[in-house]
Parts: C-alpha cells; sequence; structure tokens
C-alpha cells in the first residue's frame, strides 16, 4: 500500500480537471467523481496506516521515494536538485488518514449544504483540489514540494473562501486571507532558503541529519524563526491571525474542512516535520510556544463576546491551533499532533452543525436564534457532543488531547504555559456553552424556526459524533502502544497519568459550563450587566482588539500613500525629466528654425561662404600659407 | 544539408505578408485567416524544433550559414541554443495567439496584419541570428512596425506612446550599435579579419576598460528594452496605447529581447565587464520590483496595472542577470518565456474586455465574472501565475531567480549591502504583487452584479484560442518544469562557465 | 608660352563672376545665367586639364559634354520651375521665393 | 600656329569672355544680358578651339549658344512685366555676395600664382571627334544612354511643371 502513497493526491487531482471540463454541467455527476476520488483516497489511506503501524516504518525509519522534477547539474556537483517526492511515516499516515476522513464527510454532506447552488459542481471541483493539495502537503518528503502545496492550499483556500464572489464581504475576506498568508510565506520562504545555503538540500531527511553540523547556529535560528513564520500565517497565530474569522465568509462546509480541520493544522504540521529543526535551538522553542500560547488564550478573549455563531468557531479553531503551537513549543510533538487528530474531528463536527444551523435559519447570528434543541434533534445532540469534547469533558477526544498538552506543559517545566492552558481551558468551556445555552436552548428569540437537516447532512454529524467519542481512546496515558508510540520524536515516550491535571482541567471546564449555565441558561445573572460593568474591555474585545483596523489603517494609509507617492514620483519627477529633455529638443527647435529664412538667395551665400572657409582652411597650407 | 527549418520559421510571417499584399482589403477573414496560417506553420515549426533539440549535445543546434557580404565579414547565419529556443517558441505562441486576439480588428486590416507579421518577423530574426549584423538588423525592423501599430490601431494618446516609444528604443538601439560596432572593430584588431559571428566575436579576449565600456552601451541599449529603471516609462505608456496584439508582442516578447541582449551579447562576451555592472543592475531591479509593483497599485487603468506589473517583473529577470550564476540565469531564462506568456495572457484578455466594454477603468467594473466566467477564470490564472503561485510556471522562475541571489555570496556598497538583501527585497515584491494582482480581481470580477455590464459576452470561440493555449502553457510548464528547465540548463552552462573562466572584478560599488 | 595656369585663370574668374551673378540678382532668370556661366567655367577647367595633363585620353571632354548635357536639362527644368513660380506669384523674384521657410 | 599668337589670341578671347561675362552680371536690363551672354559662350567656344577640342566648340556653339540662350530669352519674354529697363536689378545681398565672390577670386588667383604649372603641351590625338566617339560608346556606353535618359526626363519634367495648372482641379 505505502508503495501506492503517491496515488492518494492523485485522485482528487484528476477529479479536479474532469469536473473542471467534462462533468461541469451535471450536477450529481460532479459531486459523484468528487466524492468517489475521496472515497478512494481515504481507502487508500487506511491501508497506509495500517502497514505503517503493522510493517515496521517508524518515526526513524520511513519510506521514502521520489521522482526528479527540476534539476541543475552543475559543472562540478548539483546546483538544484529538486524532487517530487512520497514521505510515509506514522506521522504522514495518520495525517492522511485525518485528511481524507474529514475531507470525505464534508464533501459528503455537502451534497445536501450545497443543492441548489449554481455553482454545486464547481464548488466539488475547488474542494477536489484543495485535498489533493493537502494530501500532497501531508506527502511532501521535502521543503519545497511543501512550499509548493503550501501555496497550493492557500489558493484552493482563496478560491473557496470567495466562492460567493458576488457578496463584497468574501471577496475581500478572501483577498486578505491571500495576502495576509502570502506575508507569512514569505517568511517561510526565506526559511528554507537560509536552510539551502547552508546545507544544499531541501530534502527533511538530509536535513535531519545535516543538522548537528550545522555551520552558523545564530544562521540556523534565523532559519527556523523564519519558517515558523510560515505556521503562523496559515495556523492563523497572533499577530497574522485576521483573516482567519473573515474566512468564515465562505460555505460552511467549507469552514469545516480548511478552515478548522485540515489546511488550518498544516502549520503545526509543518513544525512537526521540521521539529528537528525546532527542536535544536531553545530559543526558537521558546518562541513558538509562546507564541501558541499567547494566541490560545487572546483568540479565547475575543471567543467570549462574538455574536456570530461561525466567528465564534473560527476564533475557537485559533485557540486551539494555539494550543497545539503551544505543545510544539514546550516539546511535545505527540501532544501537538494527538491534538490536531482530535481537534481535526470534533471542529469539523461543530462547524458541520453550525452549517446545519445556518442550512436551516439562514441566520448565524446566535442571538437570533434559540429553542432549537426541539427542532433539530441529531443535530443539537452531535453539536453538545463536540462542544463537550472541546471543553474538554472527559472521556471525549478532546479530554485526552488536551490533556496531554498541559501535561507537556506541566512536566517540561512551562509553569506559566500550564497556567495559561488551564485559564484557556475554561473561557473554552464558558464560550461554548454560551453558544449552546443560547442558541439551541432557551427561548426564541427572533421567532425562527429550524427543521432538521437531510440524511446526507446527518450521518457526516453522527459518524463525526461517534469518532469524537471513540478518537481520543487511541492516545488515551493508558492505553498501550497507542498514539505516543507511532508519532513522536526523539525516543516513543509515554507520559504518565497526571491525576492533579486531569483534575484540574476538567473541574475547570465544568466550572466554565456551569458559569455559561448561570448567565445564559438560567440568566440569573445579567449578561447586559456585566458587558455594562467592564464596558472599556467588553468593547475592546467585541472589537477583536483593534488589530484589524491598525492594518486597515497600515494598508491604507502607509503602502497606498507611499504607492501613490511612487506613481506621482514616476509621472512628474522620472517621466518629467524625460518629457524634459524631448521638450528641450522642441524648444530649441523652434527657436533655431528663424534661422531658416526660406531666403534662396541667403542659403546659397552661406552656402558659397561655408566654401570660402572650407577652402582656406583646407588649402592654405597646400599653397604654402599666407606669405 | 537538411531543411532549412529555423529560416522556414523566419519566412513563414514573411509569405504571409506576401500574400496578405495580395488580398484585396475588403475580404478582412481572408486576411486573418492568412495571418493565422502564416504563424501557425512558425509555431508548428517552432514547437519541432524545440522538441526536435538534442539537449544532450547542448550549444547551438539547427546551423545555416551563408555569406551575405564577404568584404565586411557578414553572414546571413543561425542557429538556435537553449538560450534562443525558448524565445523562439515564446514568440511563436503569442504572435499565434495575438493574430486571434485581435480577430475583431475591423479597421485597416490588411496594413494591421502585414506590420504585425513584420514586427514578428523581426523578433524571431533577433532570436535565431547567430550574426551581430543580423542581430542588430532584425533589432531594428521589430521596433519600426510597433510606431505604426500603436500610432495608427492603438487607444489613450496614442500618438505620444508612440513617439515616446519609439525614440526610447532608438535611441537605446544607437546605444547598442555603437557596442556592437566597438565589438566588431575591436576584434577585427585581435583576429586579424573582419566578422560579425557571434561564436568568434565570444572567443576574444578584450580588456578590462574595453570591457567595462562596452557593457555599460549595450546596459543602457538593451536595458532601455528591457525596460530597466529609471528608463521604464515608455513601456506603461506604450502598452496602454497599443492594440492588443501588438501590447500582447510588446510587452510578452519585445521586452525579452532586451534581456536577451543583454544576455548573449551583454555577459557572453563581456563578462569582466557584467561583473562590473551587476551590483548597479542589482540595485536598479530591485527598484523596477519594488516601486514597479507599489506603483501598480494605484493604477486605475486595467492596461496600466499590467504595465507596471511588467516593469516590475522584468526586475526579476534583471535579478537573475545581475546574479550571474548557474540558478539565477536559469531563472532569468525561464522568467523570460513565463512573463512573456502570462503577460500575453493578461492583455489578450484585458483587449478583450476593452473591445466589449469600451473602458478599461477598474473601478467602472464589478462582478464581471457574472457575465464573463472565463474570462474571470483566464484572468486569474494569469494574476496568479504573475503572483508566483506553484503549478504554473512563473514560480519555478522566480524561486530559481530568488535562490539564485540568495546564495550569491558578495556585498555591495562595502557589505552595506548584500545580494542576500536585495533577494529579500524581491521576494517583498511578490507579497505587493499578490496585494494589486488580487485587489484588481477582486474590484473587477467578483461583487455583484452589475446590470450595465450584462450586454458583455462571455469569450468563446476564437477569442478562447488565446485563453486557452497560454494557460495551458503555463500550467504545462509549472507542472513539469524540466521540460524547458534542462533545455535552458544546456543553454545557460557555457554561459556560466564562461562568467566563471573570467577574471575576478570588483563590483562598481 | 601659354600654360595650364592661363586657362585655370580665366575658368576661376568666369567661375567667380558667374558666382557673383547667381547670388547677387533679383531675377530668377539672371540667377540662371550666373549658374550657367559657373558651369562654362568648369568646362573649361575640364577641358585643360585633359590637353595638358592626360592627353592621350579624352576623358576631361567626355566629362565636358556630359555638363552640357546636364547644364541643357538643368536650364529646362529651371526655366519651367521660373515660369510655373511667375504664374504664382507675377515676378520672378528670388528674394520673394521663401517656401522653404519652416 | 606660333605659340606667340596662340598667347595673345588666348588673351583677346580672355577679355572678351570676362568682359561679356561681368555685362552679363551687372547690366540692368535682362535682355541685355542674355546678348551678352551669347558673346561670352562664343568667347568659350573659342577657347575650345585654342585647346584644340574642336568638337566639343561645336557642341559649345551648338548647345549653348543655340538652344540655352535661346531657352533663357524665351524665359524672358514670358515672364516679361513692368518696366524692361530695371528687369535685372541686384538683390538685398550683393555686398555680401561680392565679398564671398572676390574672396573666391582672390584665393584661386593666389593659388594659382603659387602653383608652378609649366607643364608642355602633350601630344594630342588628330582626331579628337573618333577619340570622343570611342570613348562614349566604349568605356562610357552606360553613362552615356543615362544622360539620354536624363535629358528625356528633364524634358518631360519640365513640361510638367510648366503646364497650365487648371483651376478646377
Amino acid at each position: 500500500m505505502i508503495r501506492y502513497a503517491w496515488l492518494v493526491p492523485l485522485f482528487p487531482a484528476l477529479a479536479f480537471p474532469v469536473i473542471a471540463f467534462i462533468t461541469r454541467r451535471l450536477r450529481t455527476l460532479s459531486a459523484l467523481v468528487g466524492i468517489g476520488a475521496i472515497a478512494a483516497s481515504f481507502v487508500l489511506s487506511l491501508g497506509i496506516l495500517w502497514e505503517t503501524l503493522t510493517s515496521g516504518v517508524t518515526m526513524e525509519k520511513p519510506v521514502e521515494y521520489a521522482l526528479s522534477w527540476l534539476a541543475l547539474p552543475g559543472a562540478k556537483d548539483w546546483v538544484l536538485k529538486i524532487e517530487a517526492g512520497v514521505l510515509v511515516d506514522p506521522l504522514s499516515a495518520v495525517m492522511l488518514l485525518v485528511v481524507t476522513l474529514v475531507a470525505l464527510l464534508v464533501e459528503i454532506y455537502s451534497v445536501g449544504y450545497m443543492h441548489g447552488d449554481p455553482g454545486f459542481s464547481v464548488f466539488f471541483g475547488y474542494l477536489s483540489l484543495f485535498s489533493a493539495s493537502m494530501l500532497g502537503l501531508v506527502l511532501a518528503n521535502n521543503f519545497f514540494m511543501m512550499f509548493f502545496f503550501w501555496e497550493l492550499v492557500g489558493l484552493c483556500s482563496y478560491l473557496l473562501i470567495g466562492f460567493y464572489f458576488h457578496k463584497p464581504e468574501a471577496a475581500r475576506a478572501s483577498l486578505k486571507a491571500f495576502v495576509v498568508n502570502r506575508v507569512a510565506d514569505f517568511g517561510f520562504m526565506l526559511g528554507f532558503f537560509y536552510l539551502f545555503l547552508m546545507f544544499k538540500t531541501f530534502n527533511f531527511r538530509e536535513l535531519a541529519e545535516a543538522l548537528p553540523h550545522a555551520p552558523h547556529m545564530g544562521l540556523l535560528a534565523v532559519a527556523a524563526t523564519l519558517i515558523f513564520a510560515g505556521p503562523i500565517g496559515k495556523s492563523a497565530q497572533f499577530p497574522l491571525h485576521v483573516w482567519l474569522p473573515d474566512a468564515m465568509e465562505g460555505p460552511t462546509p467549507v469552514s469545516a474542512l480548511i478552515h478548522a480541520a485540515t489546511m488550518v493544522a498544516a502549520g503545526v504540521y509543518l513544525l512537526a516535520r521540521a521539529f528537528v529543526l525546532f527542536a535544536s535551538i531553545p530559543e526558537v522553542s521558546l518562541l513558538v510556544a509562546y507564541v501558541g500560547g499567547f494566541t490560545a488564550l487572546f483568540a479565547a478573549t475575543i471567543a467570549l463576546t462574538q455574536r456570530d455563531i461561525k466567528r465564534i468557531l473560527a476564533y475557537s479553531t485559533m485557540s486551539q491551533l494555539g494550543y497545539m503551537i503551544m505543545a510544539m513549543g514546550v516539546g511535545s510533538m505527540t501532544a501537538g499532533m494527538f491534538h490536531l487528530t482530535t481537534h481535526a474531528i470534533f471542529k469539523a463536527l461543530l462547524f458541520l452543525g453550525a452549517g446545519s444551523v445556518i442550512h436551516a435559519l439562514h441566520e448565524q447570528d446566535i442571538f437570533r436564534m434559540g429553542g432549537l434543541a426541539k427542532d433539530m434533534k441529531v443535530t443539537t445532540a452531535t453539536f453538545v457532543l463536540g462542544a463537550l469534547a472541546l471543553a474538554g469533558i472527559p472521556p471525549l477526544a478532546g479530554f485526552w488531547s488536551k490533556d496531554e498538552i498541559l501535561l507537556a506543559a506541566y512536566s517540561n517545566g512551562y509553569t506559566g504555559l500550564y497556567i495559561l492552558g488551564t485559564v484557556v481551558a475554561f473561557l473554552t468551556s464558558f464560550y461554548m456553552f454560551r453558544l449552546i445555552f443560547v442558541a439551541f436552548f432557551g427561548r426564541r428569540r427572533a421567532g425562527l424556526h429550524g427543521h432538521e437537516s437531510p440524511k446526507c447532512m446527518t450521518v457526516p454529524l453522527i459518524i463525526l459524533a461517534t469518532l469524537t467519542v471513540v478518537a481520543g481512546f487511541i492516545g488515551a496515558p493508558f492505553v498501550p502502544h497507542g498514539f505516543s508510540s507511532w508519532v513522536y520524536f526523539g525516543e516513543p515516550h509515554h507520559l504518565e497519568p497526571n491525576y492533579f491535571v486531569m483534575v484540574t482541567s476538567t473541574l475547570v471546564a465544568i466550572l466554565g459550563i456551569y458559569l455559561a449555565w448561570l448567565i445564559y441558561g438560567k440568566e440569573v445573572i445579567s449578561a447586559e450587566a456585566l458587558a455594562q460593568r467592564w464596558r472599556s474591555i467588553h468593547t475592546v474585545l467585541y472589537n477583536k482588539y483593534y488589530i484589524d483596523e491598525a492594518y486597515l489603517w497600515f494598508f491604507r494609509r502607509v503602502v497606498l500613500g507611499l504607492a501613490e507617492a511612487f506613481h506621482w514620483h514616476d509621472r512628474h519627477v522620472v517621466d518629467g525629466i524625460f518629457d524634459g529633455v524631448g521638450d528641450t529638443v522642441r524648444w530649441s527647435g523652434y527657436r533655431l528654425r528663424y534661422l531658416h529664412s526660406g531666403s534662396l538667395p541667403v542659403y546659397a551665400l552661406v552656402f558659397f561662404a561655408a566654401v570660402v572657409v572650407f577652402v582656406l582652411w583646407v588649402a592654405t597650407p597646400v599653397i604654402g600659407g599666407i606669405r | 544539408m537538411s531543411f532549412p527549418l529555423l529560416t522556414a520559421i523566419l519566412l513563414a510571417p514573411v509569405i504571409g505578408i506576401i500574400l496578405i499584399l495580395f488580398i484585396p482589403e475588403r475580404e478582412q477573414l481572408t486576411i486573418k485567416i492568412t495571418a493565422a496560417v502564416a504563424t501557425f506553420i512558425s509555431l508548428v515549426l517552432s514547437i519541432y524544433v524545440y522538441v526536435a533539440y538534442d539537449q544532450a549535445a547542448g550549444g547551438l543546434q539547427f546551423l545555416e550559414d551563408r555569406s551575405w557580404i564577404p568584404a565586411l565579414g557578414v553572414n546571413y547565419s543561425v542557429g538556435v541554443d537553449g538560450i534562443s529556443l525558448p524565445m523562439v517558441l515564446l514568440t511563436a505562441l503569442v504572435i499565434f495567439t495575438g493574430v486571434f486576439a485581435s480577430w475583431d480588428m475591423t479597421h485597416r486590416v490588411k496594413e494591421f496584419f502585414l506590420f504585425l507579421l513584420m514586427l514578428v518577423t523581426g523578433v524571431f530574426g533577433v532570436f535565431i541570428s547567430r550574426d551581430l549584423f543580423f542581430f542588430y538588423l532584425f533589432f531594428e525592423v521589430a521596433v519600426i512596425p510597433m510606431y505604426l501599430l500603436i500610432g495608427i490601431w492603438g487607444s489613450t494618446r496614442k500618438e505620444y506612446a508612440a513617439m515616446k516609444l519609439t525614440l526610447y528604443l532608438l535611441v537605446g538601439s544607437a546605444f547598442a550599435l555603437i557596442g556592437i560596432i566597438a565589438l566588431y572593430l575591436y576584434a577585427a584588431r585581435q583576429l586579424g579579419y573582419l566578422t560579425f559571428d557571434i561564436q568568434t566575436l565570444a572567443t576574444v579576449q578584450y580588456d578590462i576598460a574595453f570591457q567595462k565600456f562596452v557593457f555599460f552601451l549595450f546596459l543602457i541599449g538593451f536595458g532601455v528594452l528591457v525596460p530597466i529603471w529609471p528608463l521604464h516609462l515608455w513601456s506603461p505608456d506604450g502598452h496602454v496605447a497599443a492594440p492588443t496584439a501588438v501590447s500582447m508582442l510588446h510587452a510578452g516578447v519585445l521586452m525579452k529581447l532586451g534581456a536577451y541582449g543583454l544576455i548573449r551579447v551583454g555577459v557572453f562576451f563581456l563578462p569582466e565587464g557584467a561583473k562590473f555592472w551587476a551590483p548597479l543592475i542589482a540595485v536598479l531591479c530591485i527598484v523596477n520590483v519594488v516601486y514597479g509593483a507599489m506603483i501598480a497599485m494605484v493604477q486605475r487603468d486595467l492596461k496600466f496595472v499590467i504595465g507596471y506589473s511588467s516593469v516590475s517583473h522584468m526586475g526579476y529577470v534583471l535579478l537573475g542577470i545581475a546574479a550571474l550564476n548557474t540558478l539565477s540565469l536559469s531563472g532569468a531564462v525561464t522568467q523570460m518565456f513565463a512573463h512573456g506568456i502570462m503577460t500575453a495572457l493578461f492583455f489578450a484578455l484585458v483587449g478583450n474586455i476593452y473591445h466589449k466594454a469600451h473602458t478599461r477603468e477598474i473601478a467602472r467594473f464589478g462582478g464581471l465574472a457574472h457575465q464573463m466566467p472565463r474570462v474571470a477564470a483566464g484572468f486569474l490564472i494569469g494574476g496568479l501565475a504573475s503572483l508566483g503561485l506553484p503549478g504554473l510556471h512563473n514560480f519555478v522562475a522566480e524561486f530559481l531567480i530568488f535562490l539564485g541571489a540568495f546564495t550569491r555570496e558578495q556585498g555591495l556598497f562595502g557589505g552595506l549591502l548584500t545580494y542576500r538583501t536585495l533577494a529579500i527585497l524581491a521576494i517583498l515584491g511578490i507579497v505587493i504583487t499578490a496585494t494589486y494582482v488580487l485587489r484588481v480581481v477582486q474590484r473587477t470580477f467578483f461583487g455583484p452584479r452589475k446590470e450595465a455590464w450584462d450586454h458583455l459576452e462571455d469569450a468563446r470561440g476564437v477569442e478562447m484560442v488565446p485563453i486557452v493555449v497560454l494557460c495551458a502553457t503555463l500550467i504545462l510548464f509549472g507542472l513539469f518544469p524540466s521540460l524547458m528547465g534542462d533545455l535552458i540548463y544546456s543553454g545557460v552552462a557555457p554561459l556560466v562557465a564562461k562568467i566563471e573562466a573570467a577574471g575576478t572584478v570588483g563590483g562598481i560599488f | 608660352m601659354i600654360t595650364l595656369n592661363h586657362y585655370l585663370m580665366l575658368g576661376g574668374v568666369l567661375f567667380v563672376i558667374g558666382l557673383f551673378g547667381a547670388l547677387a540678382k533679383k531675377n530668377a532668370i539672371a540667377v540662371l545665367m550666373g549658374i550657367e556661366l559657373m558651369l562654362n567655367a568648369v568646362n573649361i577647367n575640364l577641358a585643360a586639364f585633359n590637353r595638358f595633363l592626360n592627353p592621350d585620353k579624352v576623358v576631361g571632354l567626355v566629362f565636358a559634354i556630359f555638363v552640357i548635357v546636364v547644364a541643357a536639362v538643368e536650364v529646362a527644368v529651371g526655366l519651367a520651375i521660373v515660369i510655373n513660380l511667375y504664374r504664382q506669384r507675377l515676378n520672378t523674384s528670388v528674394d520673394e521665393a521663401d517656401w522653404l521657410k519652416w | 600656329m606660333g605659340s606667340t599668337l596662340t598667347l595673345v589670341a588666348f588673351w583677346i578671347l580672355f577679355v572678351l569672355v570676362v568682359a561679356s561675362a561681368l555685362a552679363v552680371v551687372l547690366l540692368r536690363n535682362i535682355v541685355h544680358s542674355a546678348l551678352y551672354l551669347v558673346l561670352s559662350f562664343v568667347g568659350v567656344a573659342g577657347i575650345y578651339i585654342l585647346l584644340e577640342a574642336e568638337f566639343l566648340a561645336a557642341v559649345q556653339i551648338l548647345v549653348y549658344v543655340g538652344a540655352v540662350s535661346v531657352l533663357l530669352i524665351f524665359g524672358v519674354m514670358l515672364t516679361r512685366r513692368g518696366n524692361i529697363r530695371q528687369s535685372n536689378l541686384f538683390n538685398a545681398f550683393s555686398l555680401a555676395a561680392g565679398v564671398v565672390s572676390l574672396a573666391l577670386c582672390v584665393l584661386i588667383i593666389l593659388a594659382l600664382a603659387r602653383t608652378p604649372a609649366s607643364l608642355p603641351l602633350g601630344s594630342w590625338p588628330v582626331d579628337t571627334v573618333g577619340a570622343l566617339a570611342e570613348a562614349f560608346l566604349g568605356p562610357f556606353v552606360v553613362p552615356f544612354e543615362v544622360a539620354a535618359i536624363l535629358l528625356l526626363v528633364g524634358i518631360v519634367g519640365a513640361i510638367l511643371i510648366a503646364r497650365e495648372v487648371k483651376e478646377d482641379k
């Protein structure tokens, strides 16, 4: 099976042109092609994971094969050798499965959600293209290929956010997402350029082998920091997080697939792939950990005040991604990847649930919902299950993975980050249940009535909900040969269950739920009064710390101002100089033309006078000068 | 002697010209079909030469040699190598699609296609010439029809733009001519006989002071055509004024003549001179990249955006030339090809829109993707190529150039600035590019449907030819870059060998 | 003893007189006359040089005859121009023929 | 012919040619100028005879005296207007023209005076006409034909230029 891993991205990659050029008019067929391709990839991924775990392929002994993509031989040794290769180890095998699973479910779900949309076929085309790029990214065996697919993933994100391109907000959001990611990719690209400068290769394994012999640690740190810019952008970490909430303008299945489960996790995946690089420079690791931790807290605080159901989930995604990055930073790749896996499942569940609600109500403001539990039983049940997982209630998936991160921070001595993580866990359960109590229970605030979604939408919800319950056990501390013995860095380690951490985080989560119930469920504490009391804080949070405004100011005033200045300079200074040369010539021509009186005698006279002078000049020496 | 393929490529448009002369003006369709067939023959032959070129052997192939003015050492000799062959293919692709892009032309059709074919004959000639005399001759043949094409069929201050362009280019070519004559005479003194043959001239050892001087002449002469800042202003004005097919050829191919000349004549003959002036080129090209991109951001006319983006993108080519190593020079040649295709695509699409909407003002558009989805898709692909998205050919080019410049260890201004710093600034350029390209896409094609543009029809029929051919080229070479990379490497390798063999020369800064 | 210089002297003086006539006269026909004198002077020189320097070939005479031919044509065309000028301006003064002006 | 006699004949012709040429230039009546021009041409023909170029002399008489002068007189007649006594005046630049001409004259005479030229008369073909004929139909045949074409073109051109312009056009 591993030998055919390259087929995994190829199926959906072929589905895209087929849908775009052949079946675009035939909606059902398009959907079938897209779903069929991703289903094939899913089956193949299952096989790959199975073979990986049973045939002794480990993190140290991956399977790698490659074709030459572009090579410049050079006179003596290779100048450049870029390979299109496949690297299969447990890390990529797990990731493949996660991506194909979520993608498959989302595509099935989309059949219902996108029903009747004029761009139905195109949507499946884009989804296929995205899946292909994402799977390519996962399988990449070198930085170049990773960057290649990284950018393609960004493109698909752009296309899908802007799917409703007739909405100006969607068009703006897609632009913003692409440009912000471009800024991050600029850093990423520079980062692996520095690596190439030092080691003359892009290949992960060759880099890992050469890393101990790095010529210059400072340069290596620069490279690592720059590469980290990539994840900051793609995984929406502070300060390049601004695109993710706006990205919710895209169709909800897209938000579930791309902006919750897979693409935003690419940043985390990159950190895991290049973990050896980060692990070798503690200072950069620390930076990674603090950026992650800060983002987790930062995003959670913003989520407290938002009213849009998808935006709340978006901020929660940011916050959870912060967790994962923090896990990478504190040195536990296992915990980060484990949380990535479980989070992909329950966040996809939450987004699809939100999509189900939006599909029924055509409304995204939670304060205009209410009482949905009566109308949409399946959706409500699965959504609550997802929220419980996110909040970290045992024994659901989120509990185990979040716990492992907190444990890693705690046991590796990052007490500050551990406390921060616990606070975030409290905030998370609070804002999630604020959403649930407001939207699903309580009174119908705007009198909107929902209806349960069709089967093709609820079945994926149920599958994901089931997985939410069971997926945690693959990595639970008491399970032998679980997740931590597949995906690890260095030694396969097995953290002892720490009951202090477990109990604290569970209690904190329950506290959050209770508080949310008090305020929004029973309404014994007035939310308005609280907002009034801490008015300034509420305003700042509601406006997302005014970071968007700051960027907008920077772009409008500084960048566009500079551009206008350059334009003026070009048109008036540079062009002025060259036009000035032309004008001088023209002006002197206008003046000099008066020399040409047009009178023939004068012309003839001047001509012969010149002859005389010329003859004098030439002939004088010949005839012996003036004697 | 085998069939003279290269001469056939050159003569196909000439025969087209002769045939069109005999077609009455009113039979417009016949004229267009004749032009299309002539350029199609060139295209097919170019593709054949491209495929048949022996990459393993490298060097100049498909040679033809005929004595022309023996007394002056002028020979009609043609041949292609790994640098010129992609350019020949580029020219063939752009002119073939350009003919289809001007299918709607109704004003003085006969003369238009005559001049267009004449122009392209000159361009082909420059790329296949192995004789400096013919190189220059064809160079001039390419410039003059441009004046008429813009002056007669243009728009938006066409007379001014035509005059400006012609003056800039002629002044530039005068500098180049002085340089060529200097080379010729110097070589004649060394060799003892007169010759314009490029390979022979390249074997001559020119002394350093001479190299510095003559390279400077070439830098100005060919630099105008690239265009290098601050000699760039003819290009946005010219692009905007020119009719669609001419814009395509102009931005797609003519600008590459400059870069090609700089590589083929400048760097190849005068490696020490190139090393001396490289820092200047490197600094100026960054101005090109950043300054051009910034200005493109605030343009209100679609064509101006693309015009300035060309200035910006050709800066990458210059950076590739300035860095003078295998990676960067391969990248520069790749970029010449890729940018040519991309910008031709852009101009074809803008021409299509302009022809139907009679305006190019971005602010008046919006939501055009509703009425013209195919045009929008083409434009998006062009835009993505422009911002260097992987999977499209421009990415390969820019990547090679950046990596080449990035890995070059040399300081400028006494170490105050390095090629690495410049490469970083150039990479910043692609961020700016992304911003302005996508902003244009957003403001032109996205947004709510505007009733005012409901009469616009989407591209179809022959209008699809440029879009499909050019997009397919970008994607093909973007996904499989070694199809062209190996060829370009075979052309660049001797060049780099020559640069490395040349003595060390301190840069101007 | 007559020498080449005698003839050249005659040619030179005749040329200068013709030149003065061509430059100083107002009437276009007089200007033409001056030009004819100059051409005659040249012919004298051609014939003289031929006779003295290169007597075994008659190249100078051949040239002189060509000059005469050209002079005849020139007079014919020149007079045609003068007549045309006269039709349009009703005089033949070269002072007023300033159409070459900017 | 004795050399002294030749010299005397030369000086007589010299005076005749220069005097009549001066008369052409200086007289104020264009008809008189034209007549003196004829005289001058005849003098030049005499010079040709002195140079033993009889054919050239004949051509000179035929073409200049016979054709060119007549043409010029026709020109005078066709453009006659106003007082004939004032028909050949100097223009405003006559002084400058005089200076330039005089300067050139001095230059030529100086150059001649300083050139030692005591070349003897060499052998000269008895039959210059035959020699000319061989030259024209031998090495100079192409220019000869071109000259013929030039004459034709000149005639056509003259007719074209002098033709009456139709008003209605």
